[in-house]
């Protein structure tokens, strides 16, 4: 049986954070796009965990705490806009937020 | 004697003033005789301090005030009267004042009456400048003064298309030389530390020889534009757009003279570089003899005085580069003379044939012009040098000099050169005033000139017959300054077969001429004679091809090059350099600005893109700092 | 008030013209002149109080703007930029004297007096960045009148012009804190002192990157070959005053840079570029007279003439002697005289034509021959006729430079004729022939107002060309003390071998005085 | 049992906490007051927010004060970190909040105004732009970043139209990512040392001599790139432009100065440790973000056809040139910075402002943009003041002296040149010169072209009122007269970076 350290935590938050930034880069969807974000918070609280308790040290929990609050705050404030933006387009399209460029 | 220094130098620039006063007004006479007079108490002047000096006098020499100081440099305006600066003043107020009185008859009803006084005064200022300076820089002042009005006068009416081109072709060709007067001027200062003629030629004989040929030649370029010499010498025929005293004012008694002015006043440092004068003697000849041939058979009255001007010049700087100054400077005399008085007498033919230039429309002439006849064969005869007028004396001095100093091919040159000189003149004179009355064909009733304008030429005429008695008082008074060689043939008996020898050549060909143009066969040619289709005359009438050259490889070139630096290499080389990088500035925006698509999803692959390329940039780096050791053994392996 | 002349003399037009904004545009002419008069008569005053026998800088003023950065508010005239001034303030009233009517002359007018403030400042600016300060700032002005009043490509030519003098100007901005930087490295302070730098001696390598870098700054200025393609475009396009006062002034502030910065400062890099910027300047000299020979539009003719002249400057500053400096600021007073009085001509008849293309013209002397004397004259003058001002200042010039080497004065020297060729050659044009232009044939001569202009310059030009002493002195005796100060600091033998040291001449001199 | 933890109030240090409670405090009030009695006229939030943000401006005095005799302060459990850097860069925020608040009493009225709520996020986003830059707590950085971002996203949003929106979206969805980098980043920083304090990571990394180099680049990256969206470094710019488009002109005037600022306060104390303990990999990214982000910023505002992206691409530029400060890391180039940022912060508020009173409600057909270059057309024959108070600014923006940010570029190209960065200093200058053509560009508009038809000048005072022209005034008077405060100015920057060791 293998022991699971802390590397693993680690790598498995690196691609954990990878995939989020994957997702952020293809998705078109806004929704979704949000979802990718909350991925990459998430595998940095799992690898800000696992070392927090690799030091014995609970400043990484604390962070975690700090992220999952900012986290919940964005969401918020995310969504809101995206309402905002589907009220008024009727979609949540990416390709079609595109008014601004040069 | 100061005082009438000040009165010689400052009378004709208070004439030029005066008549410019009324340069915008309506033709007045006073605008020419208060000019004429001015220069008359100019010319007064002029022979008090002449007396003064044959008096024996100290020269007297001024320094008005400071014109430039700066760092070691100083340079006053200084003016000295010496006995070679007497003398050019004298040449210069006396055929002066003569052109002007004649000139208020010749311009009579040139609406520019006023203009022209102006101009012509101010060209005597600027003369006088040229020979009373007391140092190089007051040369220039002058040189280029004499430079402008004689622009200004050629181009005098400026309407004509052929007389500005003309003055802007003398005034830029004297440029040329101007420049290497200049650098003579600066190559004075910088070896001797001054540009006092004093000073300076007394420091010359302590410098380097090489340094002096130096100073010799590029002083000797300027005297070569002023004077005409080959290859400089275009101007001079062209010049002759400008009103006719005007030519004969500047065009043959005093400025084209001012090179040899130059040179004779340059003596001391002549005299150390005898190779540069024989230069300056062999030139001398060659123009003599080239300006001569182009006279044979050219078809302009006055051109074919230039010409001989110019011929005349030749022999003055023979005399001069052979080291007899004062045999230069005698023959400058008496040829400003004789020669002010053929251009003036080929002024009166021309008012009479209304501008009319070929002799070969005239014919004649005698017959209702009898003074201006008489004065021209006169002039004729003292320019073909027959005993006992002037250039008799003057001439044939230069052909001694030439012997004596043993240059046997300048000798024979000039000697056949004093033939073409007989043969040319009398050409002119028989063309114009002896033969078949031609000029009825073209309806045109000659008339003589004014009473006055004749007795203002006669003293020219008295002096052209008479100059050469001068020749001994000239001779004591002027040795003071310039080496007095003596030139004698060593026996009586050469000298008596030299003289009579060239004497009866020179009759030879006035008769020769007479027999060929002073009988009534003489038509107008047409261009299909004989003669005229001869590859020689053709050579000879076009001027040897020179200006001809001159336009197509130096003035052709010059333009389109101008051109080309202008719409080639101005615009699509230098500016577009310029340009050309504000516009890859502008348009590497253009291309890249798409990056900005405005597309979020864009922006987000943007910033990812980022940190992939930092995140490869510190892979790269991690592993070069890791391995700088092995990539450093590789590079070495390959060379680097 | 004299010992704050030089501040009154920089201030006093931009607070006249602050309150110019409040004058009724019907008025604001008069006041414009005024207010120029004034100055040119303080400026006139401040020649009166200098004293021409101090080879130093005069009427100092100091004051500390940021002490701690060292940069101070340093003023003080010296015989070099003494005459510039008081030419800055006469064309300025000259200019505006002569000023047409056009459209919101009352913008034109503060921003000629607003231009006027920079102009002197930069020539009594004695602290590097107050000069700078003016230099650039001069261009603002510049760069409105151009653009606001200029011909159909007025807005290029404005925008090229300020961007290329403002893209030099900041490569020489680096220069000069380095040069501070160095100051600071030798004595422990920070100073953009001008006097103060000309105390360092610094090793060759530094001098020659810094004096790179200054040189672009001043060269574009200039502008020299191959950085002069701006000024037939500005010139060509701005109106006459513009073109008046960039020509007479703006471009001399270039030359005098290299005069207050780059001799003194770097005097064995100006002895190792002296023969490049030497050819550069005769490329100037030949290439652009050939250029204007070429064109056809008088005002560009004048417009390359004046790099050509300035190529003469040029070549008499590297002369690095004090025959060849003094007469490079000679001429650069007489430049401005006769092309700015050249661009008044040229305004002259583009006022009554609205065109400036020769072709148009022909025989003007026939219908305006007071304006064709005038022209004449200073063509002369600018073809350096003896006896006029251009004259003094180039035979000087090129004097200086023989000493330095023959075959490149022959060369530069070959300005007097390629000058004579593009000169004779256009005023044959507009001048001579008959009147082919029905348009032509009834136009006025010149008016009282442009004769008001043209009539002092024309005296000046003659005056200062048979009597330049007045000038000469003051100028001669400041460059004295700046040749002298190049020897003593220079550190290679070439250097010390092409500079003069003029301690020794100096009994000399003294004796000679006596015995005259 | 446990122990009851024994904190005595006075090694709290409870001061430091001062300056950002006092904006919360007031954000809160308005909140309160607005559900006592709602409906209120914006005027009552503008001053209240302006009385706090003075009150604000006292307590940071009062902290200058402290530091100034004592040094550098913590405080809160050494959370609170008060040094020169956070006085400094507080000051900057605080009064330029000060200045930005009274542009909401515009002439026209605003949408966003009306909502008390603004005025409270907007006084939240100052407290945490003030928690981002007094601290060297990674954690606190973060929620204070995060708070400011979530209050900034938000104003940007409220401004009601769709641009807005989009650019609030945009903004946010980057700003998210940026915050996904961030912790990435603290979290291999915190792997590493096993602390989120500055000091300490400083510390730890130096006690192993930088054994974990990799690891350590790795974390740089991620933290460049989070700062590099916040400071907009090419590429992470591009949120830059459209949401300057999108926002007020004023908002974005706003977001030019002040959340840079506390970001490139960060930046500072996190690389600049870096740097000078011989990371140099961090010194050549640094160096070519800073030579890509002035440069590529330049050519992009060269082909711009609306005034305000011209000046956000400007403002990205200036960022990049700054950004140098921090790559030379050197006392006189922190102070530099901070020269730059104040005198910036002027000229860019008034060029903005000036935008901002020209804010027409409804676009005319021919416009395409709220402030094409079109619509500035002649501007000095309609309103000759404005346009000359606009040429102004531009000039200064432009670095012609004697206004005010060309000394902050002297400054910052001589810290270049006195720390041996010669050819960066002449890549600053050039990029100078480039960014010369869109500045005159607006003034050849305002100034050389004919008006177009219509206009009579009043569209740009359109939304002028007394307030927003005494900003303007200031900033300008400001801009002109920089060079008389500039000594003293630089001596109270350079004694507070000197002091806090940068």
């Amino acid at each position: 049986m293998m022991e699971i350290g802390l590397n693993h935590y680690l790598v498995l938050s690196t691609i954990l954070f990878a995939i989020g930034l994957i997702g952020v880069m293809r998705r078109k969807n806004l929704l979704l796009l949000f979802f990718a974000t909350e991925i990459l918070l998430n595998s940095v609280n799992i690898a800000f965990a696992a070392i927090s308790h690799y030091y014995g040290d609970l400043t990484g929990q604390l962070f975690v705490f700090f992220v999952i609050a900012i986290a919940a705050s964005e969401v918020a404030v995310g969504l809101g806009l995206l309402i905002v933006w589907h009220k008024r387009h009727g979609n949540i399209d990416l390709d079609h937020m595109s008014t601004m460029r040069g | 004697m100061e005082i009438y220094l000040y009165i010689a130098l400052f009378s004709p620039l208070v004439g030029s003033l005066f008549a410019g006063l009324f340069g915008a007004s309506p033709r007045t006479k006073i605008a020419g005789i208060v000019p004429s007079l001015l220069l008359f108490t100019s010319f007064l002047s002029s022979t008090v301090l002449l007396v003064y000096i044959l008096g024996g006098g100290e020269k007297v020499h001024v320094e008005m005030m400071t014109w430039m100081a700066a760092g070691d440099l100083y340079i006053p305006f200084g003016f000295v009267v010496d006995q070679v600066s007497v003398t050019m003043m004298m040449v210069v107020t006396l055929v002066s004042t003569i052109v002007h009185i004649y000139s208020i008859g010749y311009m009579d009803h040139d609406k520019g009456f006023n203009r022209f006084f102006s101009y012509l005064s101010a060209f005597v200022f600027s003369m006088m400048i040229l020979v009373m300076s007391d140092n190089f820089a007051g040369l220039f002042i002058g040189w280029e003064g004499v430079g402008l009005c004689s622009w200004l006068l050629i181009g005098f009416w400026y309407h004509k298309e052929s007389a500005t081109w003309a003055a802007n072709e003398a005034f830029i060709m004297n440029r040329i030389a101007d420049l290497g007067m200049l650098i003579g001027i600066f190559l004075v200062y910088w070896s001797t530390g001054t540009l006092q003629y004093e000073q300076a030629f007394a420091a010359m004989s302590g410098l380097d020889k090489e340094v002096l040929t130096w100073i010799g030649i590029f002083l000797f370029i300027g005297a070569m534009g002023k004077s005409a010499q080959f290859p400089l010498h275009t101007w001079l025929a062209d010049a002759m757009e400008g009103p006719t005293p005007v030519s004969a004012l500047i065009h043959a008694a005093t400025m084209v003279t001012a090179g040899v002015y130059l040179v004779v006043r340059a003596n001391p440092l002549y005299d150390l570089i005898p190779h540069v004068g024989l230069f300056i003697a062999s030139l001398g000849a060659f123009v003599a003899l080239f300006a001569a041939s182009m006279a044979l058979v050219n078809r302009d009255m006055k051109r074919i005085i230039a010409y001989s001007t110019l011929s005349q010049l030749g022999y003055m700087f023979v005399a001069a580069g052979l080291g007899a100054y004062w045999v230069a400077l005698f023959h400058l005399m008496a040829h400003a003379f004789f020669k002010a008085l053929l251009f003036l007498g080929a002024g009166n033919v021309m008012h009479a044939m209304h501008n009319e230039l070929d002799p070969f429309k005239m014919g004649g002439l005698r017959k209702v012009m009898k003074g201006t006849f008489i004065m021209m064969t006169l002039a004729s005869v003292a320019l073909a040098g027959i005993y006992p007028f002037a250039g008799f004396f003057s001439k044939d001095l230069i052909l001694e000099v030439a012997f004596v100093e043993q240059h046997y091919i300048i000798y024979s040159v000039l000697l056949f050169t004093a033939g073409l000189t007989a043969f040319y003149s009398f050409r002119l004179v028989a063309l114009i005033f002896h033969g078949e009355e031609r000029y009825k064909i073209f309806g045109i009733h000659p008339h003589e000139a004014y009473k006055f304008m004749l007795v203002a030429m006669s003293p020219l005429l008295l002096l052209a017959i008479i100059a050469g008695s001068f020749k001994m008082t000239y001779f004591e008074m002027v040795t003071a300054m310039l080496p007095a060689t003596e030139y004698h043939l060593h026996s009586v008996v050469t000298y008596w077969i030299m003289t009579i020898g060239t004497q009866l050549f020179v009759i030879l060909a006035i008769a020769f001429a007479y027999k060929k143009y002073a009988n009534n066969k003489v038509k107008v040619p047409d261009g299909t004679s004989k003669i005229e289709n001869n590859l020689c005359y053709k050579v000879l009438s076009n001027q040897y091809y020179i200006p001809y050259i001159y336009e197509e490889y130096l003035v052709k070139p010059y333009r389109e090059l101008s051109s080309v630096f202008w719409k080639e290499v101005d615009m699509k080389v230098v500016d577009a350099t310029v340009d050309g990088i504000a516009g890859i500035i502008y348009s590497s925006g253009e291309k890249t600005r798409v990056m900005q698509s405005g597309n979020l999803s864009t922006m987000l692959k943007w910033m990812v893109t980022g940190v992939i390329i930092l995140l490869s940039l510190a892979v790269v780096f991690g592993l070069t700092a890791r391995y700088s050791g092995e990539i450093k053994a590789i590079l070495s392996g390959l060379g680097v | 008030m004299i010992d704050h002349i030089l501040s009154i003399l920089i201030f006093f037009p931009a607070l006249a013209a602050m309150l110019g904004f409040i004058i009724h545009k019907d008025s604001i002419r008069a006041y414009g002149v005024a207010i120029a008069t004034i100055e040119f008569a303080l400026s006139l005053w401040l020649w009166f109080l200098f004293d021409s026998n101090v080879s130093g800088m005069q009427f100092m003023e100091q004051l500390p703007l940021v002490p701690s950065f060292g940069i101070n508010y340093i003023l003080g005239v010296d015989g070099i930029s003494l005459f510039i001034v008081i030419l800055a303030s006469f064309f300025t009233m000259i200019g505006l004297a002569s000023l047409t009517d056009t459209k919101n002359i009352k913008n034109m007018i503060i921003t000629l007096l607003f231009l006027q403030m920079t102009m002197v400042g930069v020539f009594v600016a004695l602290d590097a960045i107050v000069f700078y300060v003016f230099w650039e700032l001069s261009l603002v002005p510049m760069l409105y009148i151009i653009g606001a009043w200029g011909g159909p490509l007025r807005i290029y030519a404005s925008v090229k012009f300020f961007l290329y003098t403002f893209t030099g100007s900041l490569v020489m901005l680096v220069g000069m804190l380095f040069m501070a930087y160095y100051y600071y490295q030798a004595t422990g302070t920070w100073s953009f002192a001008i006097l103060e730098w000309y105390r360092l001696i610094l090793p060759e390598a530094f001098q020659l990157w810094l004096f790179v870098a200054f040189f672009i700054g001043f060269a574009i200025k200039v502008p020299m070959f191959p950085f002069h393609t701006w000024l037939p475009y500005a010139h060509g396009q701005a109106p006459t005053i513009g073109s008046v006062i960039l020509a007479a002034i703006l471009l001399k502030m270039g030359t005098y840079a290299f005069i207050r910065f780059s001799l003194p400062m770097f005097p064995d890099a100006s002895v190792f570029f002296m023969f490049p910027i030497a050819i550069l300047a005769i490329i100037m000299i030949i290439y652009t007279a050939m250029v204007a020979y070429a064109q056809e539009d008088i005002k560009q003719v004048v417009a390359y003439s004046s790099v050509s002249h300035m190529g003469v400057i040029i070549l008499g500053t590297f002369a690095l002697n004090v025959e060849g400096i003094t007469g490079s600021i000679f001429l650069m007073i007489a430049h401005g005289v006769v092309s700015g009085a050249l661009f008044l001509l040229v305004g002259v008849i583009y006022d009554r034509r609205h065109t400036k293309m020769m072709s148009e013209f022909g025989g003007l002397a026939h219908v305006m021959p007071r304006y064709a004397t005038i022209f004449g004259l200073m063509l002369m003058a600018s073809v350096g006729m003896p006896l006029t001002i251009n004259f003094v200042g180039e035979f000087l010039s090129l004097l200086g430079f023989y000493k330095q080497s023959h075959i490149l004065t022959i060369l530069a020297g070959t300005a007097i004729i390629v000058g004579a060729i593009y000169m004779l050659t256009a005023y044959k044009k507009m001048f001579f022939g008959n009147v082919t232009n029905e348009e032509n044939r009834n136009l006025p001569d010149v008016s009282k107002r442009e004769l008001l202009a043209l009539i002092p310059l024309a005296i000046i030009t003659v005056w200062l060309g048979i009597y330049p002493k007045p000038i000469l002195v003051p100028i001669n005796n400041s460059v004295a003390s700046i040749v002298q100060l190049m020897h003593d600091k220079s550190t290679t033998e070439e250097a010390k071998k092409r500079i003069p040291n003029l301690v020794k001449g100096e009994d000399v001199k003294t004796l000679e005085k006596e015995a005259h | 049992m446990i122990e009851p933890v024994n904190v005595s109030l006075g090694s709290l240090n409870l001061i430091t906490l001062a300056p950002m409670l006092i904006p919360i405090i007031g954000a809160l009030l308005i909140l309160v007051i607005d559900i006592f009695k709602g409906g209120l006229d914006k005027t009552l939030f503008v001053v209240i927010s302006l009385l706090f943000l003075l009150m604000d401006f006292s307590a940071l005095i009062d902290s200058a004060g402290i530091f100034s005799q004592g040094g550098t302060v913590m405080g809160v459990f050494n959370v609170m970190l008060i040094d020169g850097l956070a006085i400094l860069s507080q000051f900057i925020i605080v009064v330029a909040s000060m200045l930005f608040i009274p542009l909401a009493l515009t002439h026209k009225r605003f949408h966003e105004f009306s909502y008390p709520e603004f005025f409270a996020l907007f006084l939240f986003m100052i407290a945490g732009f003030q928690f981002m830059v007094a601290t060297d707590n990674l954690i606190l950085v973060f929620v204070g970043l995060e708070t400011s971002s979530l209050a900034l996203y938000t104003l940007v949003a409220m401004h009601n139209r769709d641009k807005s929106f989009e650019a609030a979206v945009k903004y946010f969805t980057m700003g998210a990512l940026a915050a996904g980098f961030y912790s990435f980043g603290a979290m291999v920083f915190y792997a590493l040392t096993g602390s989120v304090e500055i000091n300490q990571i400083a510390t730890v990394l130096a006690a192993n001599k930088y054994a974990d180099i990799a690891y350590v680049l790795i974390g740089v990256v991620f933290m460049l790139a989070s700062f590099g969206f916040k400071l907009s470094l090419v590429p992470f710019h591009t949120w830059a432009p459209d949401v300057y488009e999108g926002a007020s002109a004023s908002m974005a005037g706003f977001m030019s100065i002040v959340p840079k600022i506390a970001a490139f306060v960060v930046a500072m104390r996190l690389f600049e440790f870096l740097i000078h303990s011989g990371v140099v990999w961090l010194e050549i990214v640094l160096y070519i973000f800073v030579v890509v982000t002035m440069t590529a910023a330049n050519i992009w505002a060269l082909v711009q056809t609306d005034v305000k992206r011209m000046l956000a691409y400007s403002s990205v530029s200036h960022a990049g040139f700054v950004m140098a400060a921090i790559l030379i890391g050197t006392t006189q180039s922190n102070s530099a910075l901070f020269l730059y940022w104040i005198l910036f912060s002027f000229t860019n508020l008034g060029s903005f402002s000036m935008l901002w009173i020209s804010r027409q409600k409804h676009l005319p057909e021919h416009q395409r943009s709220d402030h094409t270059y079109d619509k500035f057309a002649g501007m000095v024959q309609t309103s000759p003041v404005a346009a000359s108070i606009m040429g102004l600014f531009m000039l200064s923006l432009a670095g012609i002296p004697p206004f005010a940010l060309f000394w902050g570029k002297l400054y910052l190209i001589s810290s270049a040149v006195t720390a041996g960065y010669t050819i960066l200093a002449f890549i600053m200058v050039l990029n100078s010169a480039i960014s010369g053509y869109y500045y005159l560009k607006l003034i050849v508009y305002m100034f050389m072209k004919e008006p177009l038809m219509g206009n009579d000048g009043h569209v740009y005072v359109s939304n002028a009122t007394t307030a927003l022209k005494s900003i303007i005034g200031f900033a300008a008077i400001g801009t002109i007269f920089a060079f008389i405060a500039l000594n003293p100015l630089l001596e109270f920057i350079t004694a507070f970076i000197y002091n806090s060791g940068y």
